[in-house]
């Protein structure tokens, strides 16, 4: 089989030109490797090799996502390479975002393998762990050679196309896909363990984490709501009546973002619900019993509120789904404050 | 309570025509002998007998129950009390077990019954009875009988056949004896007054026909929550009448030989002091749940535990059982660590649990039961192979022209078992 | 869903049925709805009665929104 | 005073046992009907009395399934709620998978369901 040729990503500092005041570089791409590299490529011997480097600025990344981005994306496919690596960053935050970000843009445009690492709280790691596989290094470059010794082998396997085994064998960051694997130990055998640890306070990890119920601050209280943009959203699944954009009534696989310009009320005339987790009856006869438009309305007239924003967000959530459609949420976030929405209104069922 | 394992190692089963006996580490079966003994049962029409050995081209399915050949040669008591034995409280004395050998019991109850155990090929390493000397007993109750009926006429020939091989080892000296002391509470805490105090949460499944299991004959789902002696679960205490959804669902075999409970014999003053053993159960009515899992706590607290294992048994429902038991436990201040499966989907990106509490922070997995397997033609097909594509984890039309089966392991008797007897796991 | 758009920087109050879940998708400003088939309604009403009551709900969510908050707080609605 | 209770159910078996003694609502409908069903039920307040996921055959494998609720609704119980969703939630990973299914392997689905529902039956009358 012919090498698997390789291009790998690096930023200023893995390429040996300088720190922070170096951040700012734009994209460059170099014929052969750096250090990191180079340990790359002596783990695989012949049977794989980093051809080509990409190396760019972390500040100049993260400010120019998308030119720098597009730049990155057109060098990797000139090399004509095989797979592409990135990193690993480490604990380097903005550098994990790029190393993240790229991969994945590699991933789903080029359509060769990919696969970086990062440390497990590298913000770039809960970015994108779930679409690329990430492997799990230490918090600082002295764990280069633990990621290497990690990352060489799983690269092979991602570029022959071969099984990728359980995140704890291969090393990958848990990506929420469920392995099976072979333990050495019975699962009793692992149950007593796991308690004796649990009990002496020692670090112990679960083998299956429940579903994230972790907690974000809460934002400062709106100061003037006479003068302020309230936006809604619902996870009930209001429509226009037909549900032109197709959402799925569960599990559905995109979000709804409808104007709302000039409607004072969600009549059942106009509006519907595309929810499968509830009785839809009451709902479909008046859609304010689930997105208050009427009462919102008035306030707007009444000076209550500043305004009523001319788009609303619609996803179909049963309430106590225990995985929730983060993503969805994430993007029209965004959205909304690129509108200028103030504060948000959430309606469930 | 002191209770000693002779442990007679088996390495082959043969057949003869001659006496059935055990010598030499070799178990020597008259098959004659077994079906008259199983055919004393008026509702069971025909029996046939089969040897399977590891690493024989054998698939043995769908398989009803597997039972380890044991025989009480000291103490009170004797195999499978409220079945085979009397209710006399077992748990002490000795007891010889063919180690190595089992029974293992077919027969089509239901159409869409499953259990597989394959002795080679890939999915041998999914079952723990691919490893054990297997005597294979297959049989047709006569014509009409109700499912219930046939369903207790095969639970109990299979004991009466464990019971039978049993016997031939009364007279054998084991090749080991192992050891087991369980101390009251007073006791074991003036033993070992600076050890965490640890006991064992059962989950038995209890829900109606090929869904329930038995301690000392009583219907599990007809009982409170309650503190049995481990001694008395490994002397044949607990049986099972459960074999839907074989991946996860106990065998006797499995209650007798508890990984759970001797992995904590192991560490018991050591680094922990094993105090109990509690059995509660999983039933269909909600208030049933509730209760069973307020006594689990209200009993973990009573035994002045500061840490238990939980085990599960089965699929969906009794995850809301696992989840109520967790969080009442904890919320005692007692530290968990539970033993489940999971149900992740074929792409292993579902929803894997039916219920879920931040508190059941520390869990051990037996695995993805809906991981796929493709498991080659064997040889030989004890039972009744046309089934397998109406069972759990299969799917229509899912034999291939080369004889293949597409299945998901959830079809694999003990291959996600969540007692944890098993080293399948998943991440 | 709340949390994402909370992580976003925009405050916001999550008016839902089910509080308990609420708590668990880590909404911090949440105000109760009437029913899962009619969150913001009531049929058992008539027309006025039902606007009324969701007038409150929405007044409700917006004093919440008005308020500081340093934890996962329910504001009860008065109608 | 005795628990009235409803028998939400599409085996016709369950049907022809209790239609006599107890209040039986059968109708032929697909096994995740059965659990919106009862979903709706439970969201108008009526409670739910056992699991809706009972016993080991998974939702899809087999097509039946009987579930009790109280007759009268009362204060939706949020656990309850919980306990439905994530139901049906289950019951979705699972594909119908033998649509030509034998007419004695669905007499045995059909039994398996109705010794499932009769435990519970049973539970809530000696109560």
């Amino acid at each position: 089989m012919a090498k698997i040729k390789v291009v790998h990503y690096v930023n200023q500092f893995y390429a040996g030109i300088g720190g922070e005041e170096k951040a700012d570089i734009t994209p460059e791409l170099r014929v052969g490797t750096v250090p990191a590299g180079d340990a790359l490529n002596k783990a695989w011997g012949e049977e794989a090799e980093i051809t080509h480097t990409i190396i760019c600025g972390d500040s100049y990344f993260g400010e120019n996502m998308d030119k720098a981005s597009a730049e990155i994306m057109e060098m990797v496919k000139s090399t004509g390479a095989d797979m592409f690596i990135a990193g690993p960053a480490f604990n380097a935050g903005r550098y994990g975002v790029a190393c993240g970000t790229i991969a994945t843009n590699v991933k789903n445009t080029l359509g060769i393998p990919v696969l970086t690492g990062m440390y497990v709280e590298n913000p770039g790691a809960d970015m994108y762990k779930t679409q690329i596989y990430i492997v799990a290094t230490k918090d600082s470059g002295a764990g280069m050679r633990d990621a290497i010794k990690k990352m060489a082998p799983l690269a092979l396997k991602l570029a022959r196309g071969e099984k990728i085994e359980a995140s704890c064998v291969e090393g990958y960051i848990p990506n929420g896909v469920r392995v099976n694997l072979f333990e050495k130990e019975c699962g009793a055998a692992r149950a007593v363990k796991m308690l004796i640890a649990k009990l002496n306070d020692k670090p112990f990890v679960t083998e299956f984490p429940m579903p994230d119920f972790d907690r974000v601050e809460p934002n400062p209280a709106v100061l003037d709501m006479s003068k302020a943009t309230v936006a809604l959203c619902t996870s009930g699944g209001s429509v226009p009546k037909g549900n032109p954009d197709r959402i799925e009534s569960s599990s559905a696989s995109h979000y709804g973002e409808y104007d709302i310009t000039g409607v004072m009320s969600m009549d059942g005339d106009h509006w519907e619900t595309a929810h499968g987790g509830y009785d839809p009856v009451y709902v479909n006869e008046d859609g304010n019993r689930c997105l208050p438009v009427d009462v919102l309305r008035e306030m707007e007239a009444s000076g209550r509120i500043g305004k009523l924003h001319n788009k609303f967000y619609t996803t179909v959530g049963n309430g106590t789904a225990v995985l929730s459609s983060k993503a969805f949420a994430e993007e029209y976030a965004q959205k909304m404050i690129n509108d200028g929405v103030d504060c948000v209104i959430m309606t469930s069922t | 309570m002191k209770l000693e394992l002779g442990n007679i190692i088996i390495n082959d089963i043969q057949f003869t025509n001659e006496g059935s006996k055990v010598e030499n580490g070799v178990l020597t079966v008259n098959p004659e002998q077994i079906k008259s003994l199983v055919l004393e049962d008026s509702n069971i029409e025909s029996c046939e007998v089969f040897i399977a050995r590891p690493g024989e081209s054998v698939r043995i399915t769908p398989v009803k129950d597997v039972i380890e050949p044991r025989v009480k040669v000291e103490g009170p008591g004797g195999i499978f009390p409220g079945w085979i034995a009397k209710v006399d409280t077992v748990g002490s004395g000795r007891t010889n077990v063919l180690k190595g050998a089992a029974v293992v019991t077919t027969g089509k109850i239901v159409g869409f019954q499953e259990g597989i155990i394959d002795m080679t090929g890939p999915g041998a390493d999914y079952t723990p009875f691919s490893k054990t000397y297997n005597l294979v007993v297959k049989m047709e109750p006569v014509e009409g009988l109700k499912q219930h009926d046939h369903e207790y006429a095969l639970r109990i020939a299979g004991f009466k056949v464990a019971c039978f091989l049993g016997e031939l080892g009364r007279a054998v000296t084991p090749d080991e004896i192992e050891t087991f002391e369980f101390d009251n509470l007073v006791e074991s805490a003036k033993k070992y007054p600076d050890l965490p105090r640890v006991a064992y949460v059962q989950m038995l499944q209890s829900q109606g026909l090929l869904h329930d299991t038995y301690v000392y004959g009583v219907d599990a789902k007809r009982t409170l929550t309650t503190i049995i002696n481990p001694l008395e679960t490994m002397d044949g205490a607990i049986v099972s009448g459960n074999c839907v959804s074989s991946c996860d669902k106990n065998p006797t075999y499995v209650h007798l030989n508890n990984k759970v409970i001797r992995e904590l014999f192991k560490a018991h003053g050591k680094t922990l002091n094993f105090v109990g053993h509690i059995i509660t159960n999983e039933n269909v009515y909600l208030a049933d749940k509730e209760r069973s899992s307020n006594w689990s706590a209200k009993l973990a607290e009573y035994l002045g535990c500061d840490g238990v294992i939980i085990s599960q048994e089965g699929f969906g429902n009794p995850d809301t059982d696992l989840i109520m038991n967790t969080k009442k436990i904890e919320a005692k201040g007692i530290k968990t660590v539970i033993i489940t499966d999971e149900y992740a989907g074929r792409d292993g990106k579902s929803q894997s649990l039916a219920d879920a509490d931040p508190s059941a922070n520390a869990v051990v997995t037996g695995g993805n039961a809906n991981q796929v397997i493709v498991l080659p033609p064997m040889e030989t097909v004890y039972g009744h192979l046309h089934f397998v594509d109406t069972i759990a984890g299969g799917s229509a039309n899912n034999i291939d022209a080369h004889g293949n089966i597409t299945v998901e392991i959830q079809a694999i008797t003990g291959a996600t078992n969540e007692t944890g007897f098993h080293n399948l796991s998943a991440r | 869903m709340v949390k994402e758009i909370e992580r976003a920087g925009l405050p916001v109050v999550h008016i839902c049925t089910v509080t308990p879940i609420s708590m668990t998708v880590g909404a911090n400003r949440i105000v109760p709805a009437i029913a899962i088939p009619h969150p913001l309604g009531n049929p058992a009403l008539d027309l006025e009665g039902e606007k009324h009551i969701r007038r409150c709900i929405v007044e409700t969510a917006l004093k919440a929104l008005e308020t500081e908050v340093d934890d996962q707080t329910i504001f009860d609605v008065k109608y | 005073m005795a628990l009235e209770f409803i028998v939400i159910t599409n085996n016709p078996l369950v049907q022809e046992k209790f239609a006599d003694e107890l209040n039986v609502d059968y109708e032929d409908i697909p096994f995740r009907d059965v659990l919106c069903k009862v979903r709706d039920l439970i969201h108008k307040g009526h409670r739910l009395l056992t699991h809706p996921l009972s016993g080991s055959v998974k939702p899809h494998e087999t097509p039946y399934k009987s579930v009790l609720v109280t007759t009268k609704p009362s204060t939706m119980d949020l656990g309850e709620v919980s306990i439905i969703e994530n139901a049906i939630i289950t019951a979705d990973k699972f594909a119908e998978k033998f649509p030509n299914m034998p007419q004695s392997v669905k007499e045995d689905f059909q039994l398996i369901d109705c010794t499932l529902i009769t435990s519970g039956i049973d539970a809530v009358l000696r109560r």
